[in-house]
């Protein structure tokens, strides 16, 4: 079901825990779903991603999803970090079933909500924030589920 | 690595003695039971004292009992035959919230084609109240299909009580027996109950089998038409391996009956209150009596319960997190909603049922092993950092 | 005593090498598939790379292909799923008067829910005219569905015609190849068949287990509800050994074709010579040359068929009267009321098929038995004396 | 299937032939049913039945049906053998299969056929042959095929 990378990352997980008085918090999802997806951003004055931090509740994808998409991100600028797309999460794992690849996306939304939170508080204009909502409940779940998969 | 198979309600695997009497029929023994000769008679024969050896245990007639290719099948046969069959007489059907998906779909399909049905409420433990399927009747009630066992949280449904009812109104009563098989003492002779539905690979039998009883008297239409196999009842050529080793495995379920109950109630126990004791903030789910004895239903706040199926399944445990059959998708339960639980508990729910190959030993490493991945995956969640807070 | 079994289309004995494949999984890799366990995994996993072993030697998609308990499952849930999910679109359907009663008795069933379906002829070898399939059509068509290969005669259908011709009117085409599977090579990548019908145990696999290939972008409502198995499209608990034997057997059929092919055609040939040769009046059924590799059919006149077959289980040879699922009832075989036999030479017929391990000592035997059970029946029947009256 | 006694009348049929000028002569059953039955009588000036013979197109139960009431009647009067019931010819044979019940019935009506045929003959009168019309074809054959078996 899982590829090995994902097994890694599930099993030991890159960057779990919470960064005291962060730059930037978002957090994605709800207990409706299963999943919860919180991300913490420590960002310099070059606008440099300098610590990246994840809690997440939920499934073993999500898990995986979060500490990759930590990794990726850790020590690029944030401009650069906005690029993420879920699609380079998922290839990063090496994959995911059909039925998680929403993980993915949860991912890419929680660095997205997280730099919105640090443009907020700091002030700062990203282009690619252009109508990103934070609290937006996308039905990405329900919608892959129907693509299903044996 | 050690392998803790802990997922009997899901599949069991065939016992040794099963897949013996099972063998011959695939290759020497292996005539169409429908043929006129030698090896054909002999296939009908030993397919007729398959369903004899069942139904005595089960105390109904043979011709009672049709084979199917599992319980699947028998349900949707049973409760798309009735509302067919009876559907001049009304179009009201009563089920309850907390039933298998192979009776919820079909009702789901039948309130599409016009039937109107009531989707019982049960309480914290998942019990229907009898009380309120009376109350659910109307003049055009024609069916009530309420599960024996649920398999999920392992409570066991007042059955009697409700085909009582069920017979005062002269309605159709069905039962799905999957999980009941081999694990409660089952007495159609008795029971008030019209269809049954069973399944042979729960009970240590070959997966693609299974059985309705049908009470003498009704009539339903096929599910499945064709040749003239099962009285003319059920078509396609018939599964002999798979049916004599149906009537093999009910035989040694029923043999070794107080037995089995026994030693799975006690490592039912054992394993219920470690969890207890070892993990905080666990929440047993469904009756702690009226309960499937192999059945132990939990829910862990805070986490979700496909990350710890994969953490159990790294050091050797098989468990499960709601029905096997729903798993695929890994949404709340519907039965687990229907008890009352919230998306945030339901989600972190676990099944681990226990079988006739369960040992103390797997019970002592389950307590060993989960308390720490529990912990671990606790400390990952969100929801259990602000809790911690909250406190 | 000697046992020539000589009813292979019928059903047959599952071959070595497949019992050996499927062995496992009744034990050691038990799980259910839809687990999220290593042992559920894998039974997944083998369980999918089985469809893709047969997708493989039937140039489809593995996507294409559902698992069901059968053919006459597979059948049902075709003919029944077309019709619900066209019916907005029209109520016609065009079969023929020779199918197995899993498609004809499904027609019937529609007819009573408000469906026209036309029943084409045959002519006298069994053939169903493509003509005749497109002057059938109406606006109201929605399915079109004629076997591969009757499993009474042996004749094979002109498909890719009547395929083409439902093609070219939009209308969806559903063929029966139950006989066809290991008998005539089977490209869906080529085939303009929609829906095809498949089942393991008459290519030396399980009894129980099937398939039905269903062309990508054709949706069909589910006939078993419930679980998301099968990709939502058909519930209930695999049976993951029936269906990894079932792909054993398909590759060993196509891994072996043309020697098999061979064999049985020079065994068939060699069988209705002699018959025709040693027995007078003895009408042979079906086409000659568009035929089941394995079939003979004849019909011995002045007798009865029953009597036939057991005057040869008496001699230990295995054969067949009309098609084994409907020889419970003994009724003059539809087909062979269809190809114009009349009842005195329809019920004299006799199906006698031969399979993988036929050998030519088997059809001497059988050229040595059966004239004299011939000859020993009719001088016990009226109808002989008055036929030699008459002469 | 078939008990023992049903295999060996089949295989060893008892009375199997025609009887020259016989003194009754009746035929039941039809084609299209698959079975015909037709017995000879020769019966002496005490109305005995002397000699009696058949010759059936049918199933095995057909032929063991015939061959067993020929063995019961054979030497009995006339006015008992008009006693016989298809029930007894099922209990002399240990037994038929639910579908084959009519094949007993047909055994039981072709000896009436051909007393019937005798009676008319001789211008005898029995009262057990009030009614009996040879020619009636009965759908015994399809009630009984529906109560089916396993
Ligand atoms: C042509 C044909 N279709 C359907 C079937 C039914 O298949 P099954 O016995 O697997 O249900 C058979 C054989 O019985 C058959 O020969
Ligand atoms: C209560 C209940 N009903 C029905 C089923 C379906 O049975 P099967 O898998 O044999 O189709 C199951 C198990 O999957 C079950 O637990």
């Amino acid at each position: 079901m899982y590829t090995e990378i994902v097994m890694d990352h599930f099993t030991n997980p890159r960057n779990v825990g919470e960064i005291e008085n962060a730059d930037g918090m978002g957090e994605v999802g709800n207990v409706k779903c299963g999943d919860i997806m919180r991300i913490y951003l420590r960002i310099n004055a070059d606008e440099i991603i300098e610590d990246i931090k994840f809690k997440t509740f939920g499934c073993g994808s999500a898990i995986a999803a979060s500490s990759i998409a930590t990794v990726i991100v850790k020590g690029k600028a944030v401009k650069e970090a906005l690029q993420l797309t879920n699609k380079q999460v998922v290839d990063a794992l090496g994959g995911l079933p059909a039925v998680k690849v929403h993980c993915s996306v949860l991912a890419e939304q929680a660095l997205k909500a997280a730099i919105f939170d640090y443009a907020k508080k700091f002030g700062k204009e990203y282009p690619e924030l252009e109508g990103f909502d934070p609290d937006a409940d996308d039905d990405h779940h329900d919608l892959i589920e129907e693509i299903g998969e044996f | 690595m050690r392998l803790v198979y802990m997922d009997y309600s899901a599949t069991t695997p065939v016992k040794e003695e099963v897949l013996q009497e099972m063998l011959p029929y695939f290759t020497e023994k292996f005539g169409n039971a429908s043929s006129i000769y030698s090896t054909g008679r002999q296939a009908k024969h030993d397919m007729d004292a398959a369903r004899k050896r069942i139904a005595d245990h089960l105390h109904c007639v043979p011709e009672e009992l049709y084979f199917t290719s599992g319980g699947s099948e028998a349900d949707n046969w049973a409760i798309k035959g009735i509302a067919k069959a009876r559907k001049s007489k009304g179009n009201h059907i009563i089920t309850s919230k907390i039933e298998h998906h192979a009776v919820l779909h079909v009702c789901e399909t039948l309130e599409k084609e016009g039937f109107d049905v009531t989707y019982l409420d049960v309480d914290e433990k998942g019990l229907v109240d009898p009380k309120a399927v009376e109350a659910a009747i109307t003049d055009q009630t024609i069916l009530i299909t309420i599960m024996y066992i649920n398999n999920e949280i392992g409570t066991i449904e007042p059955i009697v009580e409700i085909g009582e009812i069920a017979k005062k109104h002269q309605i159709i009563f069905h039962t799905d027996a999957v999980q009941a098989l081999g694990n409660l003492r089952i007495d159609l002779s008795e029971l008030p109950v019209d269809l049954m539905t069973f399944s042979a690979h729960k009970v240590y039998g070959p997966k693609g089998v299974g059985a309705l009883y049908v009470r003498k008297g009704i009539r339903i239409p096929n599910l499945i038409e064709g040749g003239a196999q099962e009285r003319r009842r059920r078509a396609g050529t018939e599964n002999v391996a798979g049916i004599v080793g149906f009537a093999k495995a009910v035989e040694i379920a029923y043999d070794q009956f107080d037995e089995h109950v026994e030693r799975l109630v006690s490592l039912r126990e054992k394993l219920i209150e470690g969890l207890i004791a070892a993990i905080p903030d666990t929440r047993v789910s469904g009756d702690r009596d009226q309960r499937h004895p192999g059945n132990v239903h939990v829910c862990f706040k805070y986490i979700e319960g496909e990350s710890i199926l994969l953490s159990l399944d790294m050091v050797g445990i098989a468990g499960s997190s709601g029905s096997a059959c729903t798993s695929g998708s890994l949404d709340p339960s519907h039965v687990l909603m229907a008890i009352g639980l919230g998306h945030d508990i339901a989600h972190g729910s676990l099944r681990l049922t226990i079988g006739d190959f369960t040992t103390e030993d797997d019970i002592d490493y389950i307590l060993e092993q989960l308390p720490p991945i529990i912990d671990r995956l606790r400390r990952m969640s969100p929801l259990y950092e602000e809790a911690k807070g909250a406190k």
